[in-house]
């Protein structure tokens, strides 16, 4: 989902964090500029929204057994994935980080919709002390991993995916320009013979550039060569 | 559906509107076309096409800056033959004129791309891109030098009568002169300018926030810089220019128009917001309606007086 | 009060702090002394000098763009003489060194200014402005040559044993190969860069917004193009460069560290915020003690990792 | 008075409006973006203010019959010098006008501090129709004239001070970068034997650039030579 707010700063890419047939929800961190706009609206203000933009989480297959990793603002993009399983009969286990405390939010909605809730934070002031993908770690293998978050902790969480031989979705973080894959900006190196590899001649070594925000931001860890 | 007086010539080509959506910031128009209606666009200018296939330059490729943005792409497209062979029948449909972009790394490179979309007829017209900065990494293009551009204006033109555009670098001293140049070599039009080369570090990392390290510069930062090349370059050639860099609203383009451009490109303005194009168009006809003209012509090179005289400004008071 | 660490050195110059006030744009110092601590400044640039009076360009002087301002003073000063005549007791009693400024429209010229600034005590460096984009109206300033560039330079070494500081401009396709002209014949340091050339047009009236139609752009929107020429000059040099275009943050500060300037010049921040350079100061110190570093020099150049190999993103894929 | 809001604008230059030893009260149209900012500013919060700078309305010996011009946002200029012109004993007239009558504003305080007000706007919708100075033209000449507002009507006025061989003092705008005398940006051509031209060397015609920020922005019709 693309925010373009007036003037000429670049759009906002924002998950969409809850909806239902009349609301669209969305959960954003404060950052910059932008996104205090953004907050800065008050009711019955309008704005304009480009989106859904690009794919979701894959949850066909019925999977019974779900890690779900987050980390900071990576909660917003996950919580919908959650009810949807949990709906289905599956037993979630949301794994989230942050820096501190304060920066933890929203979990216990999660706890509500019925998922079991672990909580990290890098200065310990509140679960446990560490990167979230300590927690993951140490947990055992479940059928399925969905990952929201910085790009350091996706690939922390895609090689602890390797290490269990679970199946990885990751929602990948990059700077867009246009949003709508016209620009090539915002690519990552996956394996030609992904299915989301786009269409491109044969590449020597097997690996092409796919868009994140046209092909993902959701793609499977086993198939990234980044 | 024409809007009266905003219809523009480039070369034998005519666009019912003189809004160019700018080389690799639109794909092929498709990408866009769920949020723009491309029938109020006067021409998609494509990804710029090489001779063989570019994955393009490492990750990030992005970087937001104020009033503007780097990027660099690298030129990643898939080859001028597979190109030709997958994505013409697409461009063929288009609700617009579609002009194909060439970029290269030697004189005969842009002769061969340009030779194979020449033969097209979905294409209709070609743009060299001789200005790409995020290629070559100290920033020596063919733009930057006035016998490489006459070089490859001059191949390209030996192979095609299609309406050809030149593309000319703002990272230059004097633009004018390279504009000459590829007008003495046949150009149609000129577009004026590519980004202009820049970089940001990240001071957390301690490192170039782009991968390729340089890049190029575009949006609203620029428009000065834009504006002040189209001046000098419509006071040394006849051709029309495509003025572009940082337009985002009918006002910017209007100092275009009155600099001496007699069509506009928009690029960035595109990814913060898709109406842009169409609300540049619609405001013109009502501010051609408002000052009672009838064609966008009678502004074009307006407000070029030319540069104050020496005298002026050396105003010696002792 | 020095804040360990910071000093920076500029031939045999030591200044505590590395920001220097950019030239034109803080006047004798005086002007801002009732908004800011000038004892907390590295330098004050004083306003280019030329050999005669000159009352500048044509009204108006000064536009607003996105990020950033045009401005096209025209280098009003009352020349060399009438200054060291009436302007020199004040900057005697100045709390920080005061830097003068030449520029100039022939080598002789700027030999001359050097050679009458360089005899005063007050003045504890020069800075040549070869790079002034406002008095030549098509652009074309020394600082665009790599051999007119040499020529002032070795005119001016020839005069003064002061530190001498070279004025670059943004305005080329190849600034490292003219800052080692400069570096070759002498000079002790290069600032990098002066004002972009750019131009606004007023779409009411029709007619360019500057009275000497082109002016610099300055500000946040230059500066990427800023950091670019700090980090190529900075790989083609050993002499310190003090980076300047576009500062208004610590973190804009660092990025031209990084790139390799060893100071920094702030011109228009002042403008909206003349605590800037102050807050810069206090906030550089915070940051070395916050990464455990003794010396700014320690980050000098250290993102400068040179520029993407040509294999890179050659990165044929068929 | 230079207002500095954060970010990288420029500062904003605004009259003092009114003031007593407590307050000083400003007086803006929301013109662009650094006004807008400054109009969202809500009750408690801070902002940086630098001046006042420069000269202002010189009302020494003691003017009996003053005409006050003034055009749009100029008006927040002159309410100061109305009030202490009044207070003297003086009888003033102010003459006022704006595009249309929305943007009329505060001239009754104006009226209530015992100025004599007459009104004109563009488009005829309150007052005479037409330009202010059309106003001045037909009135009897004072014995000493004030102005602010945009400079087609400081030109207008100075000319017609002259028919009427009247001193003037108008209130110069101009675009401003450093506001403090330091940049020589915004100056405009002053007679150098102007008690307001700066040190400079002797001129050739006799003319100087004079800063508007500096030694003005009020200087005297008849010494300007724009
Ligand atoms: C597919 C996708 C979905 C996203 N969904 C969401 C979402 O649902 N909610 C959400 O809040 N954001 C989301 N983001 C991030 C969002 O697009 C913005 O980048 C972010 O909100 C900051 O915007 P800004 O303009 O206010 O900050 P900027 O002006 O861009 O940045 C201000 C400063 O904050 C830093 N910064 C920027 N983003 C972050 C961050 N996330 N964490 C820490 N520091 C940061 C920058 O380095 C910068 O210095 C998503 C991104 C992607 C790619
Ligand atoms: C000595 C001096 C005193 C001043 N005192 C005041 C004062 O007391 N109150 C006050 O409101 N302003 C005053 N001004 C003008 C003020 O400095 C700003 O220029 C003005 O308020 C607009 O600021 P902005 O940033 O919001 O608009 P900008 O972003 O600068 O301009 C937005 C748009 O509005 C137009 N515009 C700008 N100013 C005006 C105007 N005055 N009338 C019509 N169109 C305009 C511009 O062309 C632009 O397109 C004074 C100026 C000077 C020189
Ligand atoms: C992301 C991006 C990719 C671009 N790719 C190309 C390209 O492939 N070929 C080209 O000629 N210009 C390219 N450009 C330059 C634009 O076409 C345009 O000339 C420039 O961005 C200035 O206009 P703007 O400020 O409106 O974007 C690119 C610009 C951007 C921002
Ligand atoms: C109003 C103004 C006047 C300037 N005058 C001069 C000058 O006389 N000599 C000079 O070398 N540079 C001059 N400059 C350039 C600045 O010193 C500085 O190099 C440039 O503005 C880039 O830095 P900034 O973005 O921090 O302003 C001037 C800049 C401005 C904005
Ligand atoms: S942001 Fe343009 S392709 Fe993804
Ligand atoms: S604005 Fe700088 S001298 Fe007036």
């Amino acid at each position: 989902m693309a925010i373009p707010p007036g003037g000429a700063a670049a759009a906002v890419a924002l998950g969409i964090y809850d909806a239902d047939a009349r609301d669209v929800h969305l959960l954003f961190v404060v950052a910059g500029k932008r996104t205090r706009d953004l907050a800065g609206l008050r009711e019955g203000e309008t704005v304009a929204l480009a989106g859904p933009l690009g794919n979701g989480f894959d949850l066909g297959g019925v999977p019974r057994d779900v890690a779900i990793v987050a980390g900071g603002v990576g909660i917003a993009s996950v919580f919908l994935a959650a009810v949807a399983l949990v709906r289905v009969g599956a037993s979630v286990h949301l794994y989230y980080g942050a820096r501190t405390a304060a920066m933890l939010v929203e979990h216990e909605r999660f706890a509500r919709a019925g998922c079991e809730v672990s909580l990290a934070t890098e200065d310990g002031s509140a679960g446990e002390r560490g990167y979230v993908t300590a927690l993951l770690e140490r947990a055992r293998a479940p059928e399925l991993i969905l990952a929201c978050g910085p790009t350091p902790m996706l690939r922390a969480t895609a090689a602890i995916a390797q290490r269990m031989r679970v199946p990885a979705q990751l929602s990948l973080e990059e700077t867009f320009a246009c949003g709508v894959g016209g620009c090539w900006g915002c690519v990552v190196p996956i394996a030609q013979s992904s299915a989301q590899a786009p269409h491109f001649p044969p590449a020597e070594n097997g690996v092409v550039h796919a868009r994140i925000c046209r092909e993902g931001p959701v793609f499977l860890a086993q198939e990234l060569r980044w | 559906m024409v809007s009266a007086g905003l219809s523009v010539e480039i070369g034998a080509l005519r666009l019912p509107f003189p809004t160019l959506m700018g080389s690799g910031c639109y794909g092929t128009g498709a990408e866009f076309a769920p949020f723009a209606d491309l029938s109020r666009v006067g021409a998609v200018v494509l990804k710029s096409l090489t001779r063989k296939p570019r994955l393009g330059n490492a990750m990030p490729r992005l970087v937001h800056t104020p009033a503007g943005m780097l990027n660099a792409i690298g030129l990643q497209n898939p080859g001028i033959d597979w190109y030709l062979e997958h994505e013409m029948v697409a461009l063929a449909e288009a609700p617009c004129a579609m002009i194909g972009s060439v970029a290269g790394f030697a004189v005969d490179e842009y002769e061969e791309v340009c030779a194979k979309l020449a033969a097209r007829p979905e294409i209709a017209a070609i743009e060299l891109n001789i200005s790409c900065p995020n290629v070559a990494s100290e920033g020596e293009t063919f733009a930057c030098d006035p016998r490489l551009t006459a070089a490859v204006v001059r191949a390209a033109r030996r192979v095609t009568r299609k309406p050809l555009i030149v593309k000319l670098s703002p990272n230059v001293t004097g633009i004018a002169t390279i504009a000459q140049h590829a007008e003495a070599e046949g150009a149609d039009a000129l577009a004026v300018v590519n980004t202009v080369r820049g970089m940001a570090i990240d001071v957390d990392r301690w490192q170039p926030r782009l991968g390729n390290v340089a890049g190029g510069l575009s949006g609203p930062a620029i428009r000065p810089i834009a504006v002040l090349a189209v001046y000098e370059v419509a006071r040394a050639v006849r051709v029309p220019i495509i003025g572009q860099g940082g337009i985002v609203s009918t006002a910017d383009a209007l100092e275009f128009f009155l600099a001496g451009a007699s069509a506009i490109g928009i690029g960035t303005a595109n990814f913060f917001d898709p109406r842009v194009p169409e609300r540049i168009v619609a405001e013109l006809s009502a501010y051609l309606a408002q000052r009672g003209l009838h064609d966008l012509h009678e502004i074009v090179g307006r407000a070029n007086v030319g540069f104050a005289s020496a005298e002026q400004y050396e105003g010696d008071a002792g």
